[in-house]
């Protein structure tokens, strides 16, 4: 049986009709839909066993506990990480990055350097930006070339002795290159460099195994990968975290405090100040679960089935231009195109008329628009659950985009 | 001001609703796109939720506003109310410009503009104020 | 009819047996459970409205987008907020202080002063730690007193002309203590101090209305006021939030961005990087709008009661000692005590037996255990739901404690 | 090492259960409480999850541990391990001491200990762990 018609019945909210329409979501990259089994596991966890986690004696404390610490050993599983101390949850990819940028950046000097890359989401952007402000820190970008590749050549030339930390994404939003984040990692690991992997959109959709791909930081988000909102996942390698001064404190993250001092708790938790997000771990260990027993490998190749159609039925109309690699294999899930004489806001806005839900605009990458020469795009992405058949129907509705010029 | 949740009951709309017939000639022939010779003042801004900038250039004479063209690589609706703004303030007294609000903007576009896009309305509407702001300085 | 009466039957998990016998749950301080209504918000909102928000043009983003900004609306009525721009979503009280301390801290020098008192769960105490280790800052708490109030006095001759803000609890989480915060604030605001409110155990408890009592920063958890976790706010007055740069970056705070600086975006999403907690945020929307059904004054004088009857049941055992003021109607709905013979930790794991759920340790206020010279207490607390019925069985089972020694 | 969620699905115990006897006997009337003037080694540490203290100090002779003791104000489970424990190596060879896991501790506690209180059974341990540690230092 195909992904698809396995996984649909799972979602609910495929049951929705848009404009009258049956809502055809290709959206999953900015967020994915929820199957059942995690929309279970929130309800079920407040209906049965909430409590707060790590301090209670009490049977609901040490349930929400278990079931707090189980999800963490999930995802453990699920990413081929060798330690749980090293899953830090947090709120989501922009949290962790902010976690890494403040915690590490504490150490570094004037002058230090940071890299990313011109094709970085504005969340592995933004907080560099801010070190970079707080700290005197020099920000450098990589640049792309021809369909969308990172320039290892200028990589190279921009590493210098006082590049402290390389931070770069796995999979583009937009784009869909897939870095070759191994060779860089080695680079970095060689240089003495310390690297963080942003993984928004490589989880969702490769197999990864971080013990294998070994960064100092690798970031994601639940709610990408079918998991709720509100959760997300700050992989670090043990020695690094142990390393680490926390940037920031609270409840949890301490073993004893004075009032002037305080000394922090063991991993993972001395980087998880507060009650956390104990609902939404607890779906994303379901969510985890789900992708597990489907397969990453099976996921991968239906999405990249997929992400081929998509990109031939899109690159044979005229009026279409892609960006990004074409071929599928080198790609993440999404197909970004404009279509001319549109904006994507308007695109999009029309294809939503045909029950059709695309992303519009920058995609919070305005430094890769720029390089693009663009204001937006429109932004197809797919998940388990999506069928060629409403491929097709995508490709029909931008066809007829030009009947309404 | 509280959030327009009015669409999010039903979330129906028909196509014929989404882009008014003025909406749609004002995108594709906007009368007053283009750039405006030595102005006596201008302002540009930028809509957060998508990046999209226009800027709205103005001379004045006659204690009012003289001419008014915008620029600006923005969506049908954003262009529309540009466009509909500028014509609005061409050959206005001051005072008048500065009364017009959303409210009268939406009426000329003659559609329901969702709460997502109703910025694409307002953002010519607030560079148009920049602009103003900057009559006190010159006149 | 009775406010446990009538919103029993709302609360799915009163249904458990804990050890064979009905669940008593008194730890909602520490977490408090979820009415269905929440836990349907929720879910409804997964099955029928979930997208990314704020950049979706599609019919599902701009549901989820109005659900959450909705939610925003509701909390800010709910604590009489003036403007929606105050209401800053956060993962919870934790997160809203060390967003604030980095926040604010930033402009602080070397030599500049912070206030927190004796009586600080450690999250109202770390960030401002942490602040005082980066930035030189110097860090001073004001004394309790007697049954646990704060001396006012000392606080006077605490404040200097280098006190830039003070931080303390409405409700504190131990001894109950309901602070007098509009003078502390009015004396801050002569003295040109800010001054940040951990309404953490005020909310769930009193009508609170921020306007009136007119703090800087007021942080509070959805999770302890029938909602879900992994969402708190921080309310900041606007003129306050209007001159702050923010710490944390990411997607959605921005408004335009280049590779080497960004704008910021209006307010409130400033200060919201990343993919909010959206399921949360609207499961907070359901519990704030199910409090202010019951309405807040109901909802204090049902709580008083118990805490009187509680007060009264545990205050004539001759074994137990109360920590806190003895007067309901000046304390939250908390009350720590302990059990001679037994560390509270063993207490707690006997009231289990019970079916009975209380707190048990420092309750993440360590530097006040200290000063009480005790390692810990029991704490019970109280929610809409508990009954006079519950805090009796409860003094019956803290009563039989002495048997079992 | 994952996370034991053994007990979460059904949340049932027996009152029987929670504290053995030898609990019980040894959180009332431990045998090895007490100072241990001019120790040869001693280490202390804290259990994050209630911030319990325990110290453990030891003397040495005939490459061994001579005599153990204890100190901490801690719960029944806490202070029967921490019992237990020292009389567990009292006497007892460098290289016997070291070898002792939780899994003795807990076998001699005779109780199921719930995943909320194992810190409490290793927290004794490790502090013992930590005195061994100073053996080298010493001899
Ligand atoms: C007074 C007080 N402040 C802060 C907190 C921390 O709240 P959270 O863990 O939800 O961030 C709590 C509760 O744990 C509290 O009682
Ligand atoms: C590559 C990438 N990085 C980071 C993010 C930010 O994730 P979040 O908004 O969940 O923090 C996203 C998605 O928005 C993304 O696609």
């Amino acid at each position: 049986m195909s992904l698809a018609l396995q996984t649909r019945p799972d979602f609910p909210i495929l049951e929705r009709r848009v404009n009258g329409r049956p809502l055809i979501y290709l959206d999953s990259a900015a967020s994915s839909q929820k199957p059942r089994q995690v929309i279970e596991a929130v309800k079920l966890y407040y209906e049965r066993s909430h409590a707060n986690v790590h301090r209670s004696i009490h049977t609901l404390g040490e349930e929400a506990t278990a079931l707090l610490e189980t999800a963490r050993d999930s995802v453990k599983e699920f990413i081929g990480a060798e330690h749980r101390e090293e899953i830090v949850f947090t709120r989501g990819t922009t949290d962790a990055i902010n976690l890494v940028a403040q915690a590490v950046g504490r150490a570094f000097a004037p002058g230090d350097e940071v890299i990313v890359t011109e094709m970085e989401h504005h969340s592995n952007l933004i907080p560099w930006q801010i070190l970079a402000r707080d700290r005197s820190v020099k920000l450098k970008a990589v640049p792309i070339v021809a369909e969308g590749f990172l320039d290892l050549d200028a990589f190279d030339r921009l590493f210098t002795e006082r590049t402290r930390l390389v931070a770069l994404t796995h999979v583009s939003n937009v784009l869909g290159t897939i870095n070759p984040v191994g060779k860089i990692v080695a680079r970095c690991r060689r240089a003495g460099s310390l690297v963080l992997v942003d993984g928004a959109q490589a989880v969702p959709h490769l197999s990864v195994n971080v013990a294998r791909l070994a960064p100092d930081f690798y970031v994601f988000s639940g709610h990408k990968m079918l998991g709720p909102t509100g959760i997300g996942v700050l992989y670090g390698r043990r020695e690094v975290l142990e390393g680490l001064e926390p940037a920031w404190g609270g409840g949890e993250m301490i073993k004893e405090v004075w009032l002037d001092r305080a000394q922090w708790n063991e991993l993972p938790w001395r980087f998880e100040p507060g009650t956390p997000p104990i609902a939404p771990a607890v779906g994303l260990g379901a969510a985890v679960e789900y992708l597990g027993k489907l397969g990453m490998e099976r996921v991968l190749a239906h999405e990249q089935e997929l992400t081929r159609l998509c990109l031939d039925r899109l690159g044979a109309l005229e009026e279409v231009t892609l960006y990004g690699p074409r071929n599928p294999e080198i790609k993440g899930a999404v197909v970004a195109f404009n279509v001319k004489g549109w904006h994507p806001h308007d695109g999009a806005a029309l294809l939503d008329q045909d029950g059709i839900a695309v992303r519009a605009g920058h995609h919070c990458a305005m430094p890769l628009m720029r390089k693009l020469g663009i204001v937006g795009t429109l932004r197809a992405s797919f998940s388990v659950f999506n069928t060629p058949e409403e491929i097709e129907v995508l490709a029909r509705s931008v066809a007829n985009l030009k009947f309404q010029l | 001001m509280a959030w327009n949740l009015s669409f999010a009951v039903t979330g129906r709309y028909h196509r014929s609703v989404l882009y008014s017939s003025v909406i749609h000639e004002r995108f594709r022939r906007p009368r007053f796109r283009g750039e405006l010779p030595d102005p006596d003042a201008q302002f540009e801004d930028v809509n957060p939720l998508c990046g999209d900038r226009v800027r709205m250039a103005l001379t004045f004479g006659n204690g009012g506003i003289a001419q008014a063209r915008f620029l600006g690589d923005s969506c049908a609706i954003c262009t529309a109310a540009a466009d509909i703004l500028a014509e609005m303030v061409h050959g206005r007294a001051f005072s008048e410009a500065e009364k017009i609000g959303v409210s009268d903007l939406l009426s000329r576009l003659e559609a329901d503009i969702r709460p997502s896009r109703i910025k694409c309305v307002t953002l010519p509407l607030q560079v148009l104020k920049g602009a103003l702001g900057q009559v006190g300085s010159r006149t």
